[in-house]
């Protein structure tokens, strides 16, 4: 079994990419899933730490997570749709009318 | 397992869920020209939720098995949330007709995100806190988007959808550090790890701190702030006005609850970086405001420096025979910003026309003249935000620069009141176009709007002649800490 | 505390009406002089005038019996911790000659004044001033009051101050006329700066005064001066002398004076040449036990006086305007009786003091009845002409316009040859005595400065003979003066009263007889009696008649024309430079107020407004641009908000790892 | 050290998707990958001892919610989009600081983790789906109930969000818009 | 005595009731509203005379307190405590003396929005007598900062051209010294314990560690307020735009208010950093005294003229203030009553001119005495009053002050007090500069001829601040006998202090 700090390290690299994702991506259906990425992340980590100190309460904060991003994704995914429809475009970078 | 208990002590928070869904379900027999009657049975039960809370005061009690705690605190916050959520149904109902996108799920979500937030001040578990502040986060999202096809509205709709999930990732990994540091995710039980040996404070501290950036992203704390202006901006100007009390305060809720509950041990290390959060948020805040001339964008700096000014009372948090000082002055200036932001905002809503007519400050030329209920009132909420006396904002700054200085931070208060004078400029800006330059202002005749200014002015104003109520309520809405 | 509390004689309880009498007049004039019309308000004004002069008689009578310093208790002014100033009013004989002075000359001058106000307000066309005059003489006569009679020094400076006011608004009294309409309101305004800044050197002596004795009460202080340490000692003489140099029109503020003239004539004669200026003798005399113990002050004293002599004589020399060469010769004789003061021999400043009341006030006045009459002839020309133009161009005070006049006013003639040859020094008119009495003490004290004053002496006579020759011999320069009338009896009989007082007062302290030197032992204290020197006696006199003489010999023939050039105008530069004053006031502008103007513009623009003010302001741009700057990162772009979350995360981490 | 192994291969297999997720420019490439990360990720829940919660990334995650993302793409036909960089230094600034938080985090967070010595086997029944199910009926039923609402809040949103509005009655002033 | 018809409580809040019955009027009745708003600040006037005849003459205490807690947050008491000395009554009396005389000022220049402007001067006069009672430091604080803004919009509403610029910087710049002391206030609660004044003294030891950093805080506020060189440069912008009637009170009053805190706070409860800082204090007084005056000397605006005489006669009567003896203290409190009336005449007569010819400029006139020959001869008293001609009140400040400083053995040194007599030369030389472009020479401008003498009303207004004018000119004993115990008491405090520090 891998020691603790593995499942750790992986977690940060997860998140990172994650982070990375989102500053980079224009696609904000691509920034969205970075987000998912990095939600994994932690979640990554949550259950780590749930089985190093055998605690169940890492595994259900887990799986609230999930349901949380299940309503996330929906309202993220309306929201973009709307967005398409009015600019015929889900670039984030187009989204800046409001500024200053 | 559940009891009447557990039910008694989030009875206004399930009276809320409970009531947002049968209005969902009545909204659908209110014909369109009718909206009328879903914003009162809206506001009838905030006025239910907001007596139920009320009748709490004096109970503190955990329920459900110690997720939540309902003590004076979270009274006191929750009074502010369905305070402003009631303003929120005020100024909307002419306003979503007038902007043509009447649409009954407005209330509903209100009313969840109300509960969302008074879940947050009840929190006693670290998921109970990323529920809530989801739940009070997502109606938000929408409710900033709800004005589509409006493009700017759906707009400040995704982007804070993009970056509030964004934060709430950081929000999620410091939890989990603390959960790994911990093994626990229950305040009390935090506490009994990190005072005790086990704890693993090293990474303890970074999950802290990681929640200061999601916490901070709610607050709108420099460098997180910088959704609020687009957001501000782009929702409609009642959810604004909501937003910028409700989630402010519930940021703030959440920022209190855990870090005086569970966190004093890591406040050595955490103060430098609130310090400069701090400071950074009033002088930031205050500073980019002086360029803005459109009023809601205005006021949305503006928040950020107040949020500046709370954070300023909220670094010395640590220090233990200051913290209820802490405490007590952040809760007494968000009751004093929320009286005086919602003022301000209904007047905004008050002006705004079709197509972000009216938002600029050159809109604002002749209010005086023309509409001393709105310009009057304008004039208080103003001179509140700049703390000058005799309107509650003064009292609240004074209250929040005492603390800082007791806590020994006097170069922090310097920088708050140096950036006050500077937040003068702008507020001012405001008078000088409502009296000082003549102008033909478009307003929507509005009684609730209206209403909700004056009633709002007369709080500041005369709050601040008597203040001492709403001082003592303040100092007494303690934290209940096992 | 010399004197006793109960008054050895109630006469001395009337002293307050030496205040109250001009103070009734004042007000009477100010509220009623208007309704009820010239003849009112001139008698008010006159009585007020002459009820000051009967109580300083009873005064001086008084004191005869008993001549000891009285003080009269009026009015406890300001107490604060141990600064106490009361307004307490002085009478003992000094006090008492000063007032008799004022109050004296100062009644035969209001009589003058209401004729020759009537004329003047008319021929300036603005008749509704009379009035307007009254009340200033008779503040001024009040103000004058309060100086001569305070008891101690802060009322003696109120009353300075006020005599200045008075100075002030009467030199500006026609305030639209002269030079560009606005050269009279100039004159005033000089009038009244350089006096404060001699105000300024007293305001100096008084605080060190007060902090070095406690008091300001004259007995408490002169009772103290010779305790003093020389140092403070020196300030505060010194500082008097500044003040004295103000009041008295020293050098090196004598500036105002020549431009005072601009006031009505009575007022050159009341105020600028019989009283007010006397005021800084005054103050040397009663400040006697200072300056006695303080010689290094004296000589100075002594040396700013004798140079004023000789400097303002041969600056009268230049003049053409009738009353500028009075008022240089004005000059000089305040040097005159400064220097004697200077030197110790206060009786002979005092002495001289008053006989040149007396001619001083003669000699204006009497030039002011030229003035009427050369206006008069003017008026008289001009309607013969029938061409009202003619005459406004015509300087009436310009000795080149006048000549011939003997015989066309001829009492006028008489008493102004009295004034001048009493100036003069020929004897025995009073100027003869009194002067003689200062050369006697320069004799004593440096023979220098009794040169210097010899000299005066002459340059004295010569411009007096000079004058004389240009206004009343020879044939008249213009219509005007060809024209010319007599003044009315008004005008004549105080001229010719003061021609007696005159011719006799040197009687006041005649070598021998002494009166006055005995009168002021009381207060001044026992002096050497000046003794008559007749060697130097016949000296003055002789250098006195050679300078009438020269007078007569160069301006016989005279200009014989209005606009024929001076006949000494042959000795080239020496003669322009007397003309124009030595170009003092060129000096002064360029020394002082042009310095004053490019510093002040300076501070207002460069300083305040581009400096100060942009500091101020340039806070206010800064913190814009930098909101600008702040707002421009702020630039809609959802990956740069995220950016900068995560700078603000990792800056955290960092923090936390680097710690 | 099987057992390391077994990490390894699905850490670089997380790792690679994400990057692939991260990096590709067709949108249905990177959901795609992220499907297959979330997998992995599964596997190392299993691993892990969270069948469960494995199980639950595999539906919820991998199945639902990346359909969902799927369908969106392709609904919008939004999955190609030019990735030009409108923002200049946008990319070094943020690699930097990726680099910077993973340094960062390598320090205060990964080295911090207490011991390194290989995680302890779990106990007989540690997580399995009747624990998980009593515990979270019992002690989460604040939270579980809260996720209730939360849900229903996003159905709501997705319907007003996404929902044509209704043609107006007639007589409504603003009749014809939209 | 009961809190609410205490007199005191009764003097400042009075107006309050002329603020309900304007606010209940309509807009159109102007000449009620007008009328409302002068006998409640006549009555306001009355009511300090009869607290006048309440003090007792001979005593140092304050006198007359109410003190009674207003609020309080945790341990911390904020008291509503108000008393009155001989200097807080005599700023009172100018207060409320000045207020009237405004209102009626304000007749007929002020038509427009009259409503507003009654409110927002009643306003004012609260917030200002507030000032000069408050024994209790937070208490002092609300109404000291809420003076900001009924002026802000007197500026702003009812000013001249650039009135905007004016009432902001004005506020700006007010403000900016204020905050400084909210923190100075925080901090001395914090470390005492109490925000009241008496407390405070009582317990200086609590703060004396950080003395010299709350003295620059309180000195920086008031500094700014009086203002003292070089912060001077809000106030020829606020006065040229103020109307009239602001103008009157903000020099008559509101400069008076920084003069009152250096007194009342700086000097109380900091008379050791007082003693030390008392040089550089007294150098700044003289910069400004000199440099007002030679500034003045160059404006062309008759107001911005005044504005800057402000900077200068407030110079002296800091300097006065801090020769810390008692001359030159209660000199500088008898000159603050003083600028307040010759400033505040001189404003009025600005202020008629200019309503007659809409210009201020100095050029515009000349000779205009001939015509209005009273307004003239009232013009000149004031002028003179304020050059400090004796037997006027400004003599009578102005010398008491040079007196004490002078021998002031705290500031140490002559020479200032000789310096600033220097100003005293300057000050006659711009006044009467003034006054000879503006009324004396030849009437340049045709227009002007038919310029209206003073009428019964504008004479209403000047004639009392004349009264006062040579009252305190001819007897000014009753003013010092006034203010002699208290300022006896605060020079003793200080001299204590300066002995214990040798």
């Amino acid at each position: 079994m891998a020691p603790l700090y593995y499942y750790l390290g992986l977690s940060v690299v997860m998140f990172s990419i994650g982070i990375l994702g989102v500053l980079l991506r224009r696609n904000a259906i691509v920034v969205f899933m970075s987000l998912e990425l990095m939600f994994n992340a932690a979640n990554l980590a949550f259950i780590a730490f749930s089985r190093f100190y055998q605690s169940l309460n890492g595994q259900m904060f887990v799986f609230f997570v999930m349901t949380v991003a299940a309503a996330e994704v929906a309202v993220g995914l309306a929201l973009m749709v709307t967005i398409f429809r009015t600019k015929r475009s889900i670039d984030v970078d187009q989204l800046n009318s409001m500024k200053g | 397992m559940v009891n009447s208990g557990d039910i008694y002590a989030m009875l206004p928070i399930i009276v809320l869920l409970v009531w947002g869904m049968l209005v969902l379900l009545a909204d659908l027999w209110v014909p369109v020209q009718r909206k009328g009657i879903t914003a009162l049975l809206a506001v009838a039960g905030l006025a239910f939720s907001f007596g139920l809370t009320l009748a709490q005061m004096r109970q503190p009690a955990l329920a459900f098995n110690g997720m939540a705690v309902v003590d004076g605190f979270g009274v006191f916050l929750n009074a502010i949330y369905l305070i402003s959520g009631i303003a929120g149904v005020a100024l909307a109902h002419t306003y979503l007709k007038r902007m043509e996108i009447y649409r009954g799920e407005y209330y509903v979500l209100l009313l969840f995100s109300i509960s969302g937030m008074m879940l947050m001040s009840y929190a006693n578990d670290l998921i109970v806190v990323f529920l809530a502040l989801e739940l009070l986060s997502i109606p938000l999202y929408i409710l900033s988007g709800i004005a589509r096809p409006n493009p700017r509205s759906e707009e400040a709709g995704l982007k804070y959808f993009l970056l509030g999930t964004f934060s709430s990732a950081f929000v999620l990994y410091g939890v989990a550090l603390i959960y790994g540091a911990t093994a626990r995710t229950d305040l009390p039980g935090i506490i009994a790890m990190v005072t005790g040996a086990p704890a693993n404070l090293p990474l303890f501290v970074v999950g802290a701190s990681l929640l200061l950036v999601g916490f901070g992203f709610k607050v709108a704390a420099v460098p997180f702030h910088m959704w609020t202006p687009d957001v501000y901006q782009g929702a409609p100007s009642p959810v604004t006005g909501f937003m910028s009390v409700g989630a402010k305060a519930a940021g703030f809720a959440a920022l209190m609850r855990v870090f005086i509950t569970v966190l004093p041990g890591a406040a050595a290390d955490l103060t430098p970086i609130l310090w400069g959060l701090a400071a950074l948020t009033m002088i930031v805040g205050n500073i980019i405001a002086v360029a803005q001339n459109n009023i809601k964008r205005m006021l949305a700096y503006s928040s950020i420096a107040h949020a500046g000014y709370m954070l300023m009372a909220f670094v010395p948090y640590g220090n233990g025979s200051v913290s209820n000082n802490s405490v007590a002055s952040l809760l007494f200036y968000l009751a004093a910003y929320a009286a005086t932001s919602l003022g301000a905002w209904a007047v905004v809503v008050a002006l705004e026309g079709r197509e972000g007519k009216g938002l600029q400050l050159q809109d604002y030329a002749g209010l005086g003249r023309k509409y001393p209920w709105l310009a009057v009132p304008m004039v208080v909420f103003m001179l509140s935000f700049t703390g000058v006396p005799p309107t509650l904002g003064f009292w609240g700054k004074f209250y929040l620069f005492r603390t800082a200085v007791e806590g020994g931070y006097a170069s922090l208060a310097l920088i708050g009141l140096l950036t006050s004078l500077v937040s003068a400029y702008y507020y001012l800006r405001v008078v000088v176009f409502m009296y000082f330059r003549p102008g033909e202002p478009a307003v929507t005749r509005d009684a609730w709007v209206t209403l909700t200014a004056v009633v709002a002015a007369a709080a500041v104003l005369l709050l601040s002649l008597l203040p001492t109520p709403l001082f003592t309520w303040a100092a007494q809405a303690l934290m209940r800490v096992q | 505390m010399l004197f006793q509390e109960t008054l050895t004689n109630p006469t001395f309880n009337l002293v307050p009406w030496v205040v109250f009498a001009p103070l009734i007049g004042l007000v009477l004039n100010l509220l009623l002089g208007k309704r009820l019309g010239e003849v009112f308000a001139g008698t008010v004004a006159v009585l007020a005038s002459t009820v000051a002069f009967v109580v300083s008689l009873l005064l001086a009578l008084a004191l005869n019996a008993h001549p000891e310093p009285v003080m009269v208790p009026f009015l406890e002014w300001i107490r604060i911790g141990d600064l106490a100033v009361n307004w307490d009013f002085r009478v003992d004989t000094l006090s008492v000659t000063m007032m008799l002075v004022v109050s004296g000359v100062g009644t035969l001058i209001h009589i003058y004044a209401t004729r020759y106000m009537h004329a003047d307000v008319r021929h300036n066309g603005d008749p509704g001033r009379y009035r307007r005059f009254f009340v200033y003489f008779s503040l001024f006569i009040l103000a004058m009051m309060i100086l001569v009679s305070a008891n101690n020094y802060l009322m003696l400076f109120v009353g300075w101050e006020g005599v200045g006011l008075c100075s002030y608004l009467l030199i500006g009294f026609w305030f639209e006329k002269g030079e560009d309409g606005i050269g009279n309101a100039k004159a005033a305004k000089k009038a009244f700066v350089v006096n404060r800044i001699g105000d300024f050197g007293l305001l100096v002596a008084l605080f060190t005064i007060f902090w070095a004795v406690g008091s300001f009460d004259f007995d408490t202080v002169l009772a103290a001066a010779a305790g003093l340490a020389p140092a403070v000692l020196l300030v505060i003489t010194l500082c008097m002398l500044l003040g004295v140099t103000g009041k008295s029109a020293q050098l090196p503020l004598f500036v105002w004076l020549p431009d005072a003239m601009a006031g009505p004539t009575p007022v050159s004669a009341l105020i600028h040449a019989a009283t007010m200026v006397t005021a800084g003798v005054y103050l040397v005399a009663r400040s006697a036990p200072l300056f006695n113990a303080a010689p290094a002050a004296q000589s100075a004293v002594m040396w700013v006086g004798a140079a004023t002599a000789l400097f303002a004589a041969t600056i009268a020399v230049g003049q053409f305007d009738i009353k500028k060469v009075l008022a240089y010769s004005t000059i000089s004789q305040l040097g005159f009786m400064v220097a004697a003061v200077g030197m110790g021999a206060y009786v002979a400043g005092m002495f001289h003091l008053v006989t040149h009341a007396f001619f001083k006030a003669l000699l204006f006045l009497a030039a002011g009845s030229v003035i009427l009459g050369v206006e008069h002839g003017a008026e008289a020309d001009a309607h013969g002409k029938h061409g009202a133009h003619g005459h406004s161009e015509l300087d009436p005070q310009d000795m080149r316009n006048m000549g011939g006049l003997r015989r066309k006013m001829p009492v006028t003639f008489v008493v102004y040859l009295i004034g001048a040859l009493a100036l003069s020094g020929i004897a025995p008119l009073a100027g003869f005595f009194s002067k003689d009495e200062i050369l006697v003490a320069a004799s004593r004290t440096n023979y220098v400065v009794l040169g210097i004053l010899i000299l005066a002496a002459f340059f004295t006579a010569f411009y007096m003979g000079r004058q004389l020759m240009m206004v009343f011999f020879g044939k008249p320069r213009s219509d005007a003066a060809g024209h010319a009338a007599e003044s009315p009896w008004l005008i004549t009989v105080p001229l010719m009263a003061l021609a007696l007082l005159s011719a006799v007062g040197g009687a006041l302290n005649l070598p021998g007889s002494h009166f006055l030197e005995t009168w002021l032992e009381h207060t001044l204290g026992h002096g050497e009696p000046a003794e008559f020197i007749l060697p130097l006696a016949g000296l003055a006199l002789g250098v006195a008649v050679v300078g009438l003489i020269l007078g007569w010999l160069i301006y016989r023939r005279g200009p014989q024309s209005a606009d024929a050039r001076d006949p000494l105008a042959r000795t080239g530069p020496l003669f322009t430079a007397a003309n124009r004053k030595w170009w003092v006031d060129e000096i002064y502008h360029a020394l002082v107020v042009r310095p004053y103007k490019s510093i002040s513009g300076f501070l207002a623009g460069d300083i305040d407004m581009g400096f100060i003010d942009t500091i101020a302001t340039g806070a206010g741009v800064l913190i814009r641009r930098l909101a600008q700057v702040g707002a421009a990162v702020q630039n809609g772009f959802v990956r740069s908000y995220a950016l900068m979350v995560v700078v603000g995360v990792v800056v955290i981490i960092m923090y936390l790892a680097l710690r | 050290m099987g057992n390391n192994l077994l990490f390894f291969v699905f850490a670089v297999v997380v790792v690679g998707t994400a990057l692939g997720m991260a990096l590709s420019r067709n949108a249905i490439y990177s959901a795609l990958f992220l499907v297959l990360n979330f997998a992995s990720v599964a596997i190392l829940y299993v691993q892990l001892g969270a069948p469960f919660i494995a199980m639950a990334q595999v539906t919820v995650y991998a199945g639902a919610i990346m359909v969902l993302f799927l369908f969106v793409i392709m609904l919008l036909g939004a999955e190609q989009l030019a990735e030009t960089e409108a923002l200049p230094g946008q990319r070094v600034t943020a690699l930097l600081l990726g680099t910077a938080f993973i340094v960062g985090a390598t320090v205060v967070i990964v080295l911090q983790a207490g011991p390194t010595t290989p995680l302890p086997a779990p106990a007989g029944n540690f997580a399995s789906p009747m624990d998980v199910g009593t515990t979270l009926f019992t002690k989460y039923t604040l939270p579980f109930e809260v996720t209730s609402a939360i849900l229903l809040v996003a159905m709501i949103g997705a319907i007003v969000l996404t929902r044509s509005d209704k043609p107006r009655e007639k007589g409504t002033p603003a009749a014809g818009k939209e | 005595m009961n809190l609410l018809f205490h007199p005191l409580t009764l003097v400042t809040f009075l107006p309050l009731v002329g603020v309900l019955v304007i606010a209940l009027l309509s807009e159109r009745q102007r000449a009620a509203i007008r009328w409302v708003a002068l006998i409640t600040s006549l009555a306001t006037f009355g009511v300090a005379l009869w607290v006048l005849s309440l003090f007792s003459v001979g005593t140092a205490d304050m006198q007359l307190e109410v003190n009674a807690p207003w609020l309080s947050f945790g341990a911390f008491q904020v008291g509503y405590h108000l008393g009155i000395d001989g200097v807080s009554l005599l700023m009172v009396l100018l207060t409320t003396f000045l207020t009237p005389i405004a209102l009626l000022s304000t007749w007929t220049s002020v038509t427009d929005r009259v409503k507003g402007f009654m409110l927002f001067f009643l306003l004012l006069e609260v917030g200002m007598t507030g000032v000069f009672l408050a024994l209790d430091l937070v208490l002092f604080y609300v109404f000291w900062e809420f003076t900001l803004v009924p002026m802000y919009f007197l500026i702003g509403i009812w000013g001249g051209e650039r009135r905007v610029y004016a009432a902001v910087k004005f506020f700006l710049f007010t403000m900016s010294g204020s905050l400084l002391m909210l923190l100075a206030i925080l901090y001395m609660g914090f470390t005492a314990g109490t925000f009241d004044w008496n407390e405070l003294l009582a317990q200086r030891a609590a703060f004396a560690g950080a003395g010299l950093w709350l003295f620059l805080a309180f000195a920086a506020a008031f500094a700014i307020k009086v203002p003292m060189w070089p912060l001077h440069t809000w106030l020829p912008d606020a006065h040229v735009e103020a109307p009239t009637a602001g103008s009157v009170i903000l020099a008559g009053v509101m400069l008076k208010m920084g003069a009152y805190g250096f007194l009342r706070f700086n000097l109380a409860l900091f008379p050791e950093i007082a003693v030390q800082a008392a040089p550089w204090m007294a150098l700044l007084a003289v910069i400004g005294i000199i440099y007002g005056a030679a500034v003045s000397y160059m404006q062309r605006d008759m107001k911005k003229l005044v504005a800057y005489s402000s900077v200068s006669h407030l110079g002296f009567v800091v300097l006065g203030l801090f020769a810390l003896n008692q001359q030159g203290i209660s000199g500088g409190v008898l000159q603050m009553v003083n600028h307040g009336l010759s400033t505040g005449a001189l404003f009025l007569v600005v202020g008629m001119l200019y309503e007659r010819t809409h210009t201020r400029e100095m050029a515009a006139y000349g000779g205009i005495w001939k015509i209005v020959p009273i307004l003239g001869t009232l013009m000149l008293v004031v002028v003179l009053s304020s050059a400090g001609l004796p037997g006027l009140n400004g003599f009578v400040g102005e010398f008491t002050i040079l007196l004490g400083a002078y021998g002031s053995q705290i500031i140490g040194s002559p020479w200032f007090a000789v310096a600033a007599t220097v100003g005293v030369i300057l000050a006659a030389v711009y006044l009467l500069l003034l006054y000879e472009k503006v009324f004396l020479g030849p009437v340049r401008n045709e227009e002007r001829r038919k310029l209206v003498e003073i009428n019964a009303r504008e004479l209403v207004t000047l004639i009392p601040l004349l009264i006062v004018i040579f009252w305190i000119g001819l007897y000014p004993k009753f003013f010092f006998a006034l203010l002699n115990p208290s300022v006896e008491k605060l020079v003793s405090l200080v001299q204590t202090a300066a002995l214990a520090m040798r």
